[in-house]
Formats: C-alpha cells, structure tokens, sequence
C-alpha cells in the first residue's frame, strides 16, 4: 500500500471498529435509519468541510464558514418573506455573494500576505454581523418549494431516509475528490500546501489559486448554508456557531495534516461520519450528564486520534522491516 | 543601547499608533472617555476599564505569544480558565485557604499545560487538534467540578485578587504588569527567547544544535497553562463565583487575536510579549469604546470585524512598503516590490 | 430498547439545548429528579446550544425508540420535518420552556412560561414602584438574537409604552453572562455621567444583574436604593441580593417543567387524553418583602 | 549588437535589497547554442541575476530581450510560458507532490478537462528514461533522496525550456556519474541551439561544459571571456580580484597520529544503515566516500545520535557513552554540519548572530546567557574567520546565499570547539576562495589534534586532506584506505568494485 494512503485507511478502519463497537451494544444502531441520519443530519457540515479541506490541503483556515452558514439561512429568509423572488432565485443571488466574501479573503490574504487565520477570523465577525444586522430574530421559511426539496427522499428498508441534501452532500464530496485529485487546479492546491515559495517558483499561479481556494470554500459555506435552511427551513442569526471547529476536527481526523500538503478529501467524509458516529452513540446511550458528554466527546476525538497515529506508527514500522 | 531601545519602539511602533487611533476616536463619540478619577483610593475611569477588563486576555495573550513563536497554537486556554477558576472556588468553598487554593490552581493549570505539551512534544500531534481536545473536554471538567451551576464564594482574599486595588491600580492590572513583566524578563534576560525562536522556526535545526526541543515545547504550553489559570482567578474572583460555562468562553479567538494584533506570526518565530500585550488591549479599547459608544448590539460584531481588518491592514508587510515609500526616512526598503508592477 | 430493566418501563428521551445557565442545569436536575420518581427511564442529551445537534438527538431518540421526547428547542423554528417524523412514528413530543413555530398537530403539548409576560411582569413593576416619577432605565439584554432576549424586551417594552416617565436609556448584550454582566454595566455607569442619570436597571436573567450589581457597588453606589433592580428568573443568587437590599425584583421561571409534562405524558399514555396545547407555568413575582432568604433555602440545593 | 545570434539579453540589470546593492547594472549576453557559465563568489549575485531574468524576482531596473524583444516576465509562469527553464538553487521541487506531478505541475495532460494521470505518469517515466532513472513515479517525491530530487528538477526545466535553459548549481549534491549524464543532455540541448547558463562553484566543469565564462563580483559584472582564452588562474582572479595563493590541490602532509579517542563497534541501525565498525584518533580526519544513497548521511547521523543507534557500543577515550540524542552527542563535544542545510542547517528567519551562537548556547543551558558583547565578540570573530558575506551580523540568515548560509553554520560549531566534529558535504556551493579556505580550515583543526569525520562527494577533496577514507557502498562500510593508498584512483575503485571484493 502507499505511504500516503495510509492516514486515510486508517481512518477508515477505525470508523468501521468503532461502529462495529456501537452495534455491539446498541443493535438499533445498525438501522438504515441511523445510517440515513448520519448522512442527512451532517450534510451541512459535509458541504463546508470539503471547502475547509482545500483551504487546508494548501496550508490555509477558514474560520469563516460557520458564520457564512448563518449569514445565508438569514439572507434567505429575508429575502423569501419580503420578495416574491423563486428561492432558486434567491440560491443563486446567496451562492455569488458567498463566493465574492471567499473570494475577497483569498485576495486579501494573497495581496496583503496576512495570515488566513486572522483574516478568516475578521470574516467570521463580518458574516455573522451582517446576519444580525439582516434580523436577530429567527424567521421560518414557508416557500412551497422548500416543502417540495425536502419531501424528495428516497426511502430505504427500515424507516431510514436518504434524503435531498443528504445526497447532495455525497455528490459534492464526490467533486471535490475530482477537482482535488484530477484537475491542475487541484494539484496546485497541494503544491501551495507544500511551499508557497517553491510552488511560485514552479510557476503555479499563487494568486489566482489562493483566490480560489477561499472563494470554492465561501461557494460551500454557501451551499451548506442553503442546506442548512433547508435543513432548519429557517434563517437564524445565532446557527451554525463553531462549526468551523467541527469542519476542521473532520478534516483532521481525516487525515489532512494542518501544515498543508497532504489529505484527502475523501478523508473528511469519513472524518465527518466519525464525529457524527460519536455523537450518535452518546445519544443512544443517554445517561451522560452536559459535562460528562463533552468530556466524552473529547476523549473520543483524543482515542481517534492516537489509534491513527498508532496504526500509522505500526504499518510503517512494518514496511521499514519489510 | 539608544539604538537598541529605537529599535524596540520601531517594532512597537504599528500597535501604538493603532491604540492611539482608537482611543481618539472613542473619545470623539463620547468625551468622558479619558477622564480619570480617584475614588475609594484606587483610579477610576474608561481607560483604568480598558486595563482591568482586558486583564484575562493579556495573560493569555503572554502565553500564548510564547506557543505561537514555538509554530503552535493553545486553544485550550479559554477551558482551562474554565477549570482553574472552577477549581479555585471548589477549594475556597472546601475551607482552603486563599495560599493554598491559589497554589491548586496554579498546579492545576500547569497540570492542563503539561497534558497539552505531552500531546504536541512527545506524541506529535499537531497543536490545534492536540489542545482542542481539552478545549471540548475541559468545559466539560469545569462543569464537573462546579456541577453546572455558578459556584459562588465570599471570601475576601480571593475576590480581593479580582476587585480590589494595589497602588491606586485593579489589582487585575497590578498582577498582570508584574506577570507580563515576569515572563518577559524570563524570556529575554535569559537565552530562552531565542532558543524558543529557534524551535519555531527550524525544529529540526534547532534539535540537531542541541536545543532541548521537546522540554522547550512542553515548557511554553505550561506556561499557557499557568496565565490561564491566572485568567481563571482573576475572571472568578471578579464575579465573586466560578462560571463554568461561560468563563473564558471564546477567549482563546481574542488571545490569537491579540498576538496577531501585536505583530507575532502564526507561523512560529520572532515574538514580542509587549507587543501582544498592546495587541490585547487594543482589542479591549474596542470592546470598550463599542459599549460606550450606544450603538445597537446587533452591530458590535460589524463594528469590531471593521476595526480589525483596519489594523492589520495597517500592520501588512505589502502596506508598511507602501507607508515606507511615503516617508523617506524609513525608506531603506523601497518601493521594489511596486516597481515593477 | 436494548439493556432496559423492563418492558413496562417509559423509555423518555429529552433533548436538552445545553448547560449554559444554572437554570437550565437546575431544568436538566429537576427533569431528572421527577423521572426518577416516576421511574421513566430517561435518556438525556445535551446539544451544546446548537439546533442541529437537537435535531441529531430527536431523531436518534426514534431511531431508537423511545417512548416519549420531551424536548426543549433552541429556537423556534425549523422543527416541522424531525416533529412529522417522530408523529409518523408515532412518539409524543413534549415542549419544555420555549415553544415552537410548527403547526400544533405535531406535538403533545408545549409546558412554557410565556417569556413576553416575564418582561412585562417585570416591566409592571416598575411603573408601579417608579410611580410616575421620571426615570432612567438601562437595560442588559441577553444574547443577541435568543428568544428570551427577543421577547423579555418585547415583553418589558410593552409594559412600559405609556409610561413616559421611564426612558430605556442604554441597552446593550451582557450575553446572560455575569462577567459580561459586570462590564456592561460598568460602562453603562461611565456613559451616563457616573451613574447619576441611572434609576433602574432591567436584567434579562438573575445572572447578569448580580454581575452589574457588583458594578454598581464598586462605582460607590448602592444597588437597589440608588439604581433599582429588576430581573428575571429567580435564582437562589438573586434572593441573597435581595435580602441584602441590592436586588429589588425578579421573576421566577419555574425550572420544573419536567412535573407537569410527565403528568401530561401519563394521563396520554393511559387513556389517551389529550392535554391542552399550552401548559403555562406562572411567572411569579418575588420582590425584597417575599422573604427571599426563605426562598433562597427553598432554592439551592436544586442544582442552579 | 548583433541581436540575431543572442537569444537572451540582459542589460543594465539592477537589484537593491536592503543594505545589500545586489546587482548593480549588471549586463549579460546569451548566445544561441551556447553553454554560457554564470561565475562568482558566495553573494556575489548569480541567483539574483537569474531570479531577476525568470521573473521571481521583480528587478529595479534594466531590460531583458528574449530573441531580440523586450520581455517582462511577472513571475516564473510567465518565464516559463516564454520558453525559459529553471533550476534554482536549493529550491528542489514539492516534496508533498508525486514525482510525476512534480514534472508536469501545471502543464499536466488532460482529457475530457480532467487531468489524465496514466498519461502523465507514462510522460514522466519516458522523460526520466533519458536520465537513466527508473523511478516509481508515482511516489511523492519525498521518498527520494536529494540527488534524486535534483534530477527531476533538472528534468523538468529541461524539458520546459524552449529556448533557454537555466541552472542555479545543478551539480552540488550530483556524483560524478550524474554529473556525466547531466553534461550529455546539456550538449544535446546546445546542439539543437538552446542558450544555457550553467551556475558551478565546480572549475573543472566550467572548462569541461561551458562556451564562455560571465564573472560577477559584488553586484557587478567583472567581464565575459570565451572559455578557452581564460586560464584557470585568471578566472580566480577575476572571481576573488586578487591572485588565489595556492589552490585545494596542496601536498597533504603526513599525518600526525594522536591517541585513539572514539571507538564504535558493531553500531548500526536496521533499516538505515548495517553495524559498522569506526575508529577515530585525535589529530585526524577520517573521510567518506560513497554515491548518493550509500549511507554517509544516515552514518554521520548515527554518530550524532540524531538518529538512534539499535546496536553496538561507542567508547570515548575508552569509556563507554550513550549516544541517544543530538544534545548527549554535543555534551561529549561532537559537532555536525548537517548535509541538508535548509531543512537541518540554518533557522532562517533569525540573524547570523543568533544563528552562530545557538549550538553554544543550546549547551550552556538557557539560564546562562551569553552576553550580547561576547556574541558580537564572537560572532565578528567567525565572520572574518570565515569571510562570511553579510551586511551586517543582525541579518537574517535566510537572505545571506547559499554559500554563505553554509560558512556560518560551519561558524556555529567551530564555536562549540568541538573535539569530533562531523562534516556532511562541508563545501557543497561554497566558492573557490572560501573552498581553498575550508580545506585549509580543515587542515588546521586537524593540526590542532581535532577529530573529523568529513563527508564529500568531491574525491579530489577527500584525497587532500583526509587521514583515512571509508568508502560506502548499499548503507554499509565496504573498505577502507589509509596512508598512501589514499588516491583518487584507489576510491574510485573501491567504490565501483562489487561485493565480492567487499574488505573489512
Ligand atoms: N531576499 C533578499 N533580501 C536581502 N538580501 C538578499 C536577498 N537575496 C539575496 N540577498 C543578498 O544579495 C547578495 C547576492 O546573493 P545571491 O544569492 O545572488 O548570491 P550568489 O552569487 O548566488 O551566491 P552563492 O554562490 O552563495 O549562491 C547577497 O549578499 C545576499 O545576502
Ligand atoms: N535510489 C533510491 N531510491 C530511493 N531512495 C533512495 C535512493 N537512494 C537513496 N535513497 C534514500 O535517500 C537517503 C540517502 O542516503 P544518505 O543520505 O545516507 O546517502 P549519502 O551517501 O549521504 O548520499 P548523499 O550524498 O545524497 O548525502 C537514504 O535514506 C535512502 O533511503
Ligand atoms: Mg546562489
Ligand atoms: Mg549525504
């Protein structure tokens, strides 16, 4: 096996003994309803962690795309109670002005050589200010055409639901591991990862691919966010707090190294089933206290990660052997 | 030696300037802000404000100045402050005295440094992902020492560490002058400074010199630990009562803020604790002069997004050339870049 | 479900929005307490403040079956597809203290107080003691955008208008915390001349008035005489400041919700009656002459 | 100026950083189907003229003309776009990307708009052929060694430059063979009319490749001669401006021999390098020759403790030590110029000061701080020693050029007076001045009845001041010459001999 594939297998691995793990105790959660939850309920998070996983192949954060997440269920609830607009309509006004904010951060990062981390972070002040300044209040979304997307599902066996968004979700991962992995675009994503210096020296366009990445990510904040609304069929002012740090503990656990360089975007999915695996059997089990839960829930992440690290650390031991 | 403090007012030179824009500006929308008072023997006024509320992340912002020179990052800061003040109102209410629940504390937080350290010197895993697990988890302990409620105490020693005075000072602010004063002098009377530089920037170099890289490592995160158990005593002994839930909450975003705002990169390296030091309270003038200035709240988070981008736009290396070529004097840098454009 | 002691048992599950109060930690205890009692077996979550994550625990609870979900939303909105679900399968879902903007077929009954009511009760108050004296009101409102803080101004405003004698001079976020409590007020005594111009002060939570008391004291005037306060929630903090003259008001949000939804469930459960679609606790004024350090007895071994 | 046997002009190029005037209207003509050696001192200017020509850097002033036009290129895409390759100095490739990608980034092949990986790793291959390589091009690039990594980066500009062909010391971590192979497809190119500036600190390959010779001293342009009318002397001359005293190649002097100091047994590490046996007296140098691969650096890391040792025993002076860590190795006063000095050596974004005292420092413990006036005392000291090319001590180290990078991490062990010190390719892009100058260096400790371990890959060198020679081949000791049978000839020999004659 290759080396560089290894963090990934890793993962998996321990994603299917963990779950192995949770059935054994609760059989229940072998249903396709569980599994349909598990798509359906992350899917937001999905969207936006395959934008946070380029942002992070080249060396890059955004701590935007939580905010982002609200600014557009707001946007779009304002806009669908006080316009007659069609919501694709309003999809697609929410979806250019979401990629614009990415962009402008790319730009700003690349022309003004400011780390992405405090520039993110201005833009995560900014979003969820414009999101407040639109309406603190929580407004529903009524539109029929909201009705319509979520009654498109597809029913398993068993109660569980492969829904709209849920599928949307694999298909935009599906993309993402295409542009990653098949275009030059995504190559140079990697490149940047591995050295800005070097890659401009290479002749990799620096700027228009740093712009890039961060307007790809905005473009998926974007369309999580709608996914959100759709998820919510609301526009809240206060959603979505800290799900960059979600975003980023999947890509992570995925195993992208934050330094840049290295992943895979199909790394995050499982990183995002993971988590939502975690989260999931701590439901099921249901007799932890608030702090008890988030203790869990760190030991957790701490277990995932040194069992990657552990497996990593042994495989490759063995092929120094072999 | 003149030449020497020149240069140390040249690095400070941006955050200055930035501190003085705000504090004008405030000032212009409401005119008592500079006013200073003495009453009940200590000062009182918006700018002694700014110093006292802004004590948590000063002392976090110093720790965390000397995790990010190392090229790593401590967002466990905010839980910590969490635990620690959690623990220092557990021991006070146990009957503890004021010495010894404040040496738990300490212990306690060098403890959480310890663990974060082990993590990212020994176990190599990357900092953000190593102390966000104690970031999740250690409100988790707080809540488990405080039972999710507020835990609240009287005794006067403790809340004299968050409201009393010293000299005409908060005493928050006399603790975090002397500590900022303390952990700069450690670092750069002694060789620390640089050898932590050193790991920052080429760790590899820096072993193979034979700098002591993972002690090093685990050292600054210890040092983290211990300014945001300090955090957490001053944050609990302010609101006479150890909040779980909310203490520190967030805070570790304004630390990095903070020592960014002071010029410090997140890429490791070069770091100056004064600067992040400014960097903190700069951030503190603008939450201030935000609640003085009357606006709707739904606009803070505009207000301070704006201020922000403003200063570090200012800071930019691509616009200092730029402010480099306006004023001669400090021209050595030229318009290179801009030329050939 | 698997592992449960028996068949007869009531499998609850109660998505709960998270910890970040020590009323709501004092919710979560109560809810306990009484599940307890009645030996329902009951499986807790606590979402983080976070609506997705109720939305995650709805519907693992009926991925795993439960009997019953008490349920106490983040928000109002966005519940009609996880509430339909749970009603396809045919499991009761109960509101505890914030309701929802779902149509009312797919819940059992919301138990709430009703938090514009709090503000006006509160409100009232205050132009009963002001008296038609002219006075200048701050306000600390709670984190922007949550629904108490929405409504508990609603509420407070509206009890006011009419009243020209009380202005809301300053009103910022103290984000129902204490600390933010305490700075908020801090600057709100710098803004208006000392404090001189200040006569009472409005808290959307117990919390952050006992933080702007401590400001008021440390600015050298006496809470409660000099600036009247006022609040909402009654918890056991608050009754010590009122017997000691600083805190004038509050209004109580009982955090036994749990009681009345339980009976509720039971009575369905056993016969199917339907109880009415709105449960509503009393929101019940406590002020310095209700004995508070009585109260404060009564109160603090429930987990605030 | 006959514009039509010029394919690139450079003329009255100008580039100012501060403190440091590094080209000063710098001119400089390249013929068609000409090998055109770009020569110098340490910080003399070559890789800021070159990065100024391609681009990656944006010069102050003066004019480039591509085939008789004016070209501006913006940045190194531009460059490339207008047929002009690059090797940079010590700017290898992406470590994190496939060797294949690494060759076609940003020209991959592509079908139906994806990129078509089967086609690209098929190029790839086909293209490293030519180079006798036959690597797994699918592997990331940091699987390979450094002299493998240089290939590719030549293989690349290589096959980038349409009509001009660029190379910042392409040579430094090449063996002689590569270098052959690399002097082939560099007369192919000439031939089929390609301009290539060809940048070395090696003189025999100036006279082996090159057309004519451009010197460079300061930031300026001292003169471009054809090769052939330029004698050796004169070069140095017009590179140093001053006649060089003696060149490396002085008589070795028969050894003092010291008492026995460091002896390792059995040491070994599986995986990295097989058990070896090593003996080092004080007052001598023992060298290491070997091609790339064969195990010298994992050999000097052993020693250093930089990597463990999982058998065998070392004794200084008799008593036996552990050697578990870099910091254990320095404590019995050992020193190591590591091989990779980007990634190893220097910490780029502080001074030169802070950058000589660090080792020192690092073993005095951090409570006892070196005064700033015994740093400055120190630090002056080494940089006339060594003639480090600076403009002040404060600079950061990132900005000095390679060669002199490399003199002040020499500077931070000398400081450590070490009494082992280990070398891994001390002279790698040093010049012929600070050359001669090293060796003498080396000499002279040696005199002083220091141990040295020196790694290179320059045998030339290792015969001139080398005691003893370990020769490595397949990560073990083959063999081992001492005395008189040290000659180029017999390591030459001993290196391409196959195992069957494998000595002890
Ligand atoms: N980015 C920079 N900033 C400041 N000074 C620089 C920078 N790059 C190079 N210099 C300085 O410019 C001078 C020329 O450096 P250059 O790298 O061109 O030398 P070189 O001839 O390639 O030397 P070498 O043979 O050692 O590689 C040196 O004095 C160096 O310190
Ligand atoms: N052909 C090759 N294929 C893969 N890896 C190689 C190859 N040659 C060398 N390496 C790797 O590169 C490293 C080079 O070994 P080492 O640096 O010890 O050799 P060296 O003799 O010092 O060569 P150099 O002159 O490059 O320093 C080894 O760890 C080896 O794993
Ligand atoms: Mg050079
Ligand atoms: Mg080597």
């Amino acid at each position: 096996m290759k080396q560089k594939h290894l963090p990934l297998t890793a993962t998996i691995l321990i994603f299917l003994v963990g779950y192995a793990l949770c059935v054994a105790q609760y059989p229940n959660m072998l249903s396709t309803r569980v599994i349909g939850n598990l798509l359906t309920d992350n899917a937001f998070l999905g969207i936006a962690a395959v934008g946070m996983t380029f942002v992070i192949l080249s060396g890059g954060i955004d701590l935007s795309i939580g905010s982002v997440i609200a600014f557009t269920g707001v946007f779009l609830a304002v806009v669908l109670e006080h316009s007659s607009l069609h919501p694709l309509v309003a999809f697609v006004m929410v979806l250019a002005i979401a990629t614009l904010f990415g962009a402008l951060m790319g730009a700003i990062i690349h022309y003004l050589e400011m780390p992405a981390f405090i520039v993110t972070l201005a833009g995560m002040f900014l979003a969820r200010g414009m999101a407040f300044v639109l309406s603190i209040d929580s407004i529903p979304i009524k539109h029929p055409f909201y009705a319509t997307l979520k009654g498109l599902y597809f029913k398993l066996p068993g109660g569980g639901r492969i829904t709209l968004i849920g599928g949307l979700m694999l298909l935009v991962f599906a993309i993402g591991i295409l542009i990653a992995h098949r275009t030059r675009f995504g190559i140079n994503v990697y490149a940047l990862g591995g050295g800005t210096a070097t890659a401009r020296l290479m002749g990799v366009p620096v700027a228009a691919t740093t712009i890039r990445i961060y307007a790809l990510s905005g473009l998926l904040a974007g369309l999580s966010g709608i996914v959100f609304s759709l998820y919510t069929s609301a526009g809240y002012s206060l959603a979505a707090v800290g799900v960059e740090l979600d975003a980023i503990t999947a890509v992570v656990i995925g195993g992208t190294l934050l330094t840049g360089g290295s992943g895979f975007v199909a790394g995050t999915l499982v990183g995002i089933l993971i988590q939502g695996l975690i989260q999931t059997y701590i439901t099921f089990d249901g007799s932890l206290s608030s702090w008890w839960t988030k203790i869990l829930i760190g030991l957790l992440l701490f277990a995932f990660i040194l069992l990657q690290k552990g497996i990593i650390y042994a495989s490759r031991h063995r092929q120094q052997r072999a | 030696m003149i030449s020497d403090v020149r240069l140390y007012l040249n690095r400070l030179l941006p955050q200055l300037i930035a501190l003085c824009v705000i504090v004008a500006a405030v000032s212009l929308v409401f005119p008592g802000f500079l006013s200073l008072e003495i009453q009940n023997g200590r000062l009182y006024g918006s700018l002694v404000d700014i110093l006292n509320r802004g004590a948590p992340v000063v002392l976090l912002a110093i720790g965390m100045t000397v995790v990010i020179a190392t090229k790593g990052i401590d967002l466990s800061v905010g839980a910590v402050m969490a635990i620690c003040g959690a623990t220092a109102a557990a021991s006070i209410t146990s009957g503890h005295s004021l010495a010894a629940t404040l040496l738990i504390t300490l212990c306690v937080g060098v403890l959480c440094g310890i663990w974060n350290g082990l993590l990212v010197a020994v176990l190599d895993i990357q900092p953000i992902i190593a102390t966000l697990v104690l970031m999740v988890a250690g409100r988790g302990i707080a809540q488990l020492i405080t039972e999710g409620a507020i835990l609240t105490f009287n005794d006067p020693g403790l809340i004299f560490v968050g409201s009393g005075s010293f000299a005409g000072l908060p005493m928050p602010v006399v603790i975090w002058l002397v500590f900022g004063a303390l952990v700069a002098a450690l670092v750069r009377r002694t060789a620390l400074g640089m050898l932590i530089e050193a790991i920052g920037i080429n760790r590899r170099a820096s072993t193979l010199s034979g700098v002591l890289t993972p002690v090093l490592l685990v050292a600054a995160y210890v040092l983290s630990g211990v300014c945001a158990a300090i955090a957490g005593i001053i944050a609990a002994a302010d609101i006479r009562g150890a909040d779980a839930n909310n203490a520190g909450l967030w805070l570790e975003l304004d630390a990095i803020l903070a020592v960014v705002v002071g010029g410090t990169s997140l890429l490791g390296g070069r770091f100056s604790i004064a600067a992040s030091v400014l960097g903190a309270i700069i951030i503190q003038a603008i939450n201030t002069g935000i609640l003085l200035s009357g606006f709707p709240p739904e606009f803070n988070l505009i207000i301070k997004a704006g201020i922000i981008v403003f200063i570090l736009v200012l800071q930019a290396p691509r616009f200092r050339t730029a402010f480099a070529f306006l004023v001669p004097a400090r021209g050595a840098r030229k318009p290179t870049e801009r030329a050939a454009k | 479900t698997f592992g449960s002691a028996s068949a007869a048992e009531l499998v609850v599950g109660f998505s709960q929005i998270g910890s970040e109060s020590g009323w709501r930690a004092a919710e979560t205890t109560l809810t306990k307490q009484q599940a307890e009692q009645r030996g329902i077996d009951l499986k807790f979550a606590d979402a983080q403040q976070k609506q997705e994550n109720q939305i995650k625990a709805v519907r693992s609870f009926i991925a795993q079956g439960v009997n019953a979900i008490l349920l106490a939303p983040v928000v109002a909105t966005g519940w009609d597809e996880v509430l339909q679900e749970a009603k396809d399968a045919e499991i009761p879902v109960v509101l505890l203290d914030r309701t929802v903007d779902s149509s009312k077929d797919l819940y059992l009954t919301a138990v709430t107080s009703d938090l514009v009511h709090e503000g006006s009760v509160a409100g009232k108050w205050l132009v009963d003691t002001t008296a038609g004296k002219p006075c200048n009101v701050v306000e600390l409102q709670g984190t922007t955008g949550s629904s108490p803080a929405i409504d508990r101004k609603k509420g407070f405003e509206q009890a006011l208008s009419g009243h020209d004698n009380l202005k809301i001079v300053r009103s910022q976020t103290g984000d129902f915390t204490r600390t933010k409590g305490k700075e908020v007020m801090e600057s709100f005594l710098k803004a208006e001349d000392g404090g001189k111009n200040i006569c009472a002060l409005y808290a959307h939570n117990d919390d952050m008035a006992v933080g702007a008391i401590q400001a008021i004291k440390e600015a050298g005037l006496k809470p409660g005489k000099d600036i009247l306060v006022v609040s909402i929630d009654a918890v056991p903090d608050i009754f010590q400041a009122m017997a000691a003259g600083e805190a004038n008001a509050t209004v109580e949000l009982t955090p036994n919700m749990a009681g009345p939804a339980f009976d509720a469930l039971a009575a369905f459960q056993k016969d199917g009656t339907a109880p009415p679609k709105w449960i509503q606790t009393e929101s019940k004024l406590y002020t310095q002459a209700d004995e508070p350090l009585k109260v404060y007895e009564e109160k603090k071994g429930l987990g605030y | 100026m006959q514009t039509s046997d010029h394919i690139l002009q450079a003329i009255r190029i100008e580039k100012e950083f501060p403190g440091t005037k590094a080209l000063d209207k710098v001119d400089f003509h390249l013929r068609r189907g000409e090998v055109h050696a770009l020569l110098g001192e340490n910080g003399a200017g070559k890789s800021t003229l070159i990065k100024c020509l391609t681009g990656a850097y944006h010069r102050d002033g003066g004019t480039i003309l591509l085939d008789g036009e004016e070209v501006d290129p913006r940045d190194t895409f531009d460059a490339q776009k207008l047929g002009i390759g690059t090797v940079y100095q010590e700017v290898n490739l992406l470590p994190n990307l496939t060797v294949a990608e690494n060759l076609f980034l940003g020209r991959q092949p592509r079908r139906f708009g994806m990129v078509d990986a089967r086609a690209m790793n098929r190029q790839a291959r086909d293209l490293l052929a030519d180079y006798e390589l036959d690597l797994d091009v699918t592997r990331d690039l940091a699987s390979y060694s450094v002299a493998i990594q240089q290939v590719v980066a030549i293989a690349r500009a290589v096959d980038l430059s349409g009509k001009v062909l660029i190379l910042d010391e392409p040579t430094a971590s090449l063996d002689a063979h590569e270098v052959a192979m690399l002097f082939r497809i560099v007369r192919r190119l000439r031939a089929r009319g390609l301009g290539i500036v060809f940048v070395t600190h090696f003189l025999e390959q100036v006279y082996e490749i090159s057309d004519r010779i451009t010197v460079l001293r300061n930031g300026q342009l001292v003169g471009t001669r054809e090769t052939t009318d330029l004698e050796r002397r004169e070069l140095i001359a017009m590179m140093i401006g001053r006649e060089l005293a003696a060149e490396i190649h002085a008589p070795r002097p028969e050894a003092v021999q010291g008492p026995m100091r460091y002896r390792f047994r059995n040491y070994g590490s599986k995986g990295h390098i097989s058990p070896f046996d090593l003996d080092v007296r004080a007052g001598e140098v023992v060298g290491m020759a070997g091609l790339l691969g064969s195990g010298r650096t994992e050999t000097a890391e052993l020693l250093f403790g930089a990597c463990r040792a999982d058998s065998g025993q070392a004794e200084i002076d008799g008593r036996p030590v552990e050697l578990p860590s870099p910091r254990a190795a320095i404590r019995h006063r050992f020193g190591f110029c590591p091989e990779d000095r980007k990634i190893a050596g220097i910490v780029g974004d502080l001074s030169v000061r802070e950058n000589i005292v660090l080792a020192l420092q690092a073993r005095r413990g951090w409570t006892r701080p070196i005064s700033r006036a015994e740093q400055n005392r120190l630090v002056d000291h080494y940089i006339r020693a060594l003639d480090i090319r600076t403009a002040d001590r404060e600079k950061p180290i990132r900005l000095l050029s390679g060669g002199n990078q490399q003199k002040v991490i020499l500077a931070r062990w000398l400081a450590t007076e070490p009494e082992l010190l280990i070398l891994d390719e001390p002279t790698r892009g040093i010049d012929v001045g600070a050359h001669a100058e090293i060796v003498k260096l080396i000499e002279a400790l040696r005199e002083k009845g220091m141990s040295l371990v020196v790694i290179s890959s320059e045998i030339e060198e290792l015969v001139a001041y080398s005691t003893r020679v370990i020769v490595l081949r397949d990560r073990a000791h083959v063999a081992e010459l001492d005395g008189h049978r040290i000659t180029a000839h017999q390591i030459v020999e001993a290196i391409a001999a196959t195992n069957d004659r494998r000595a002890s």
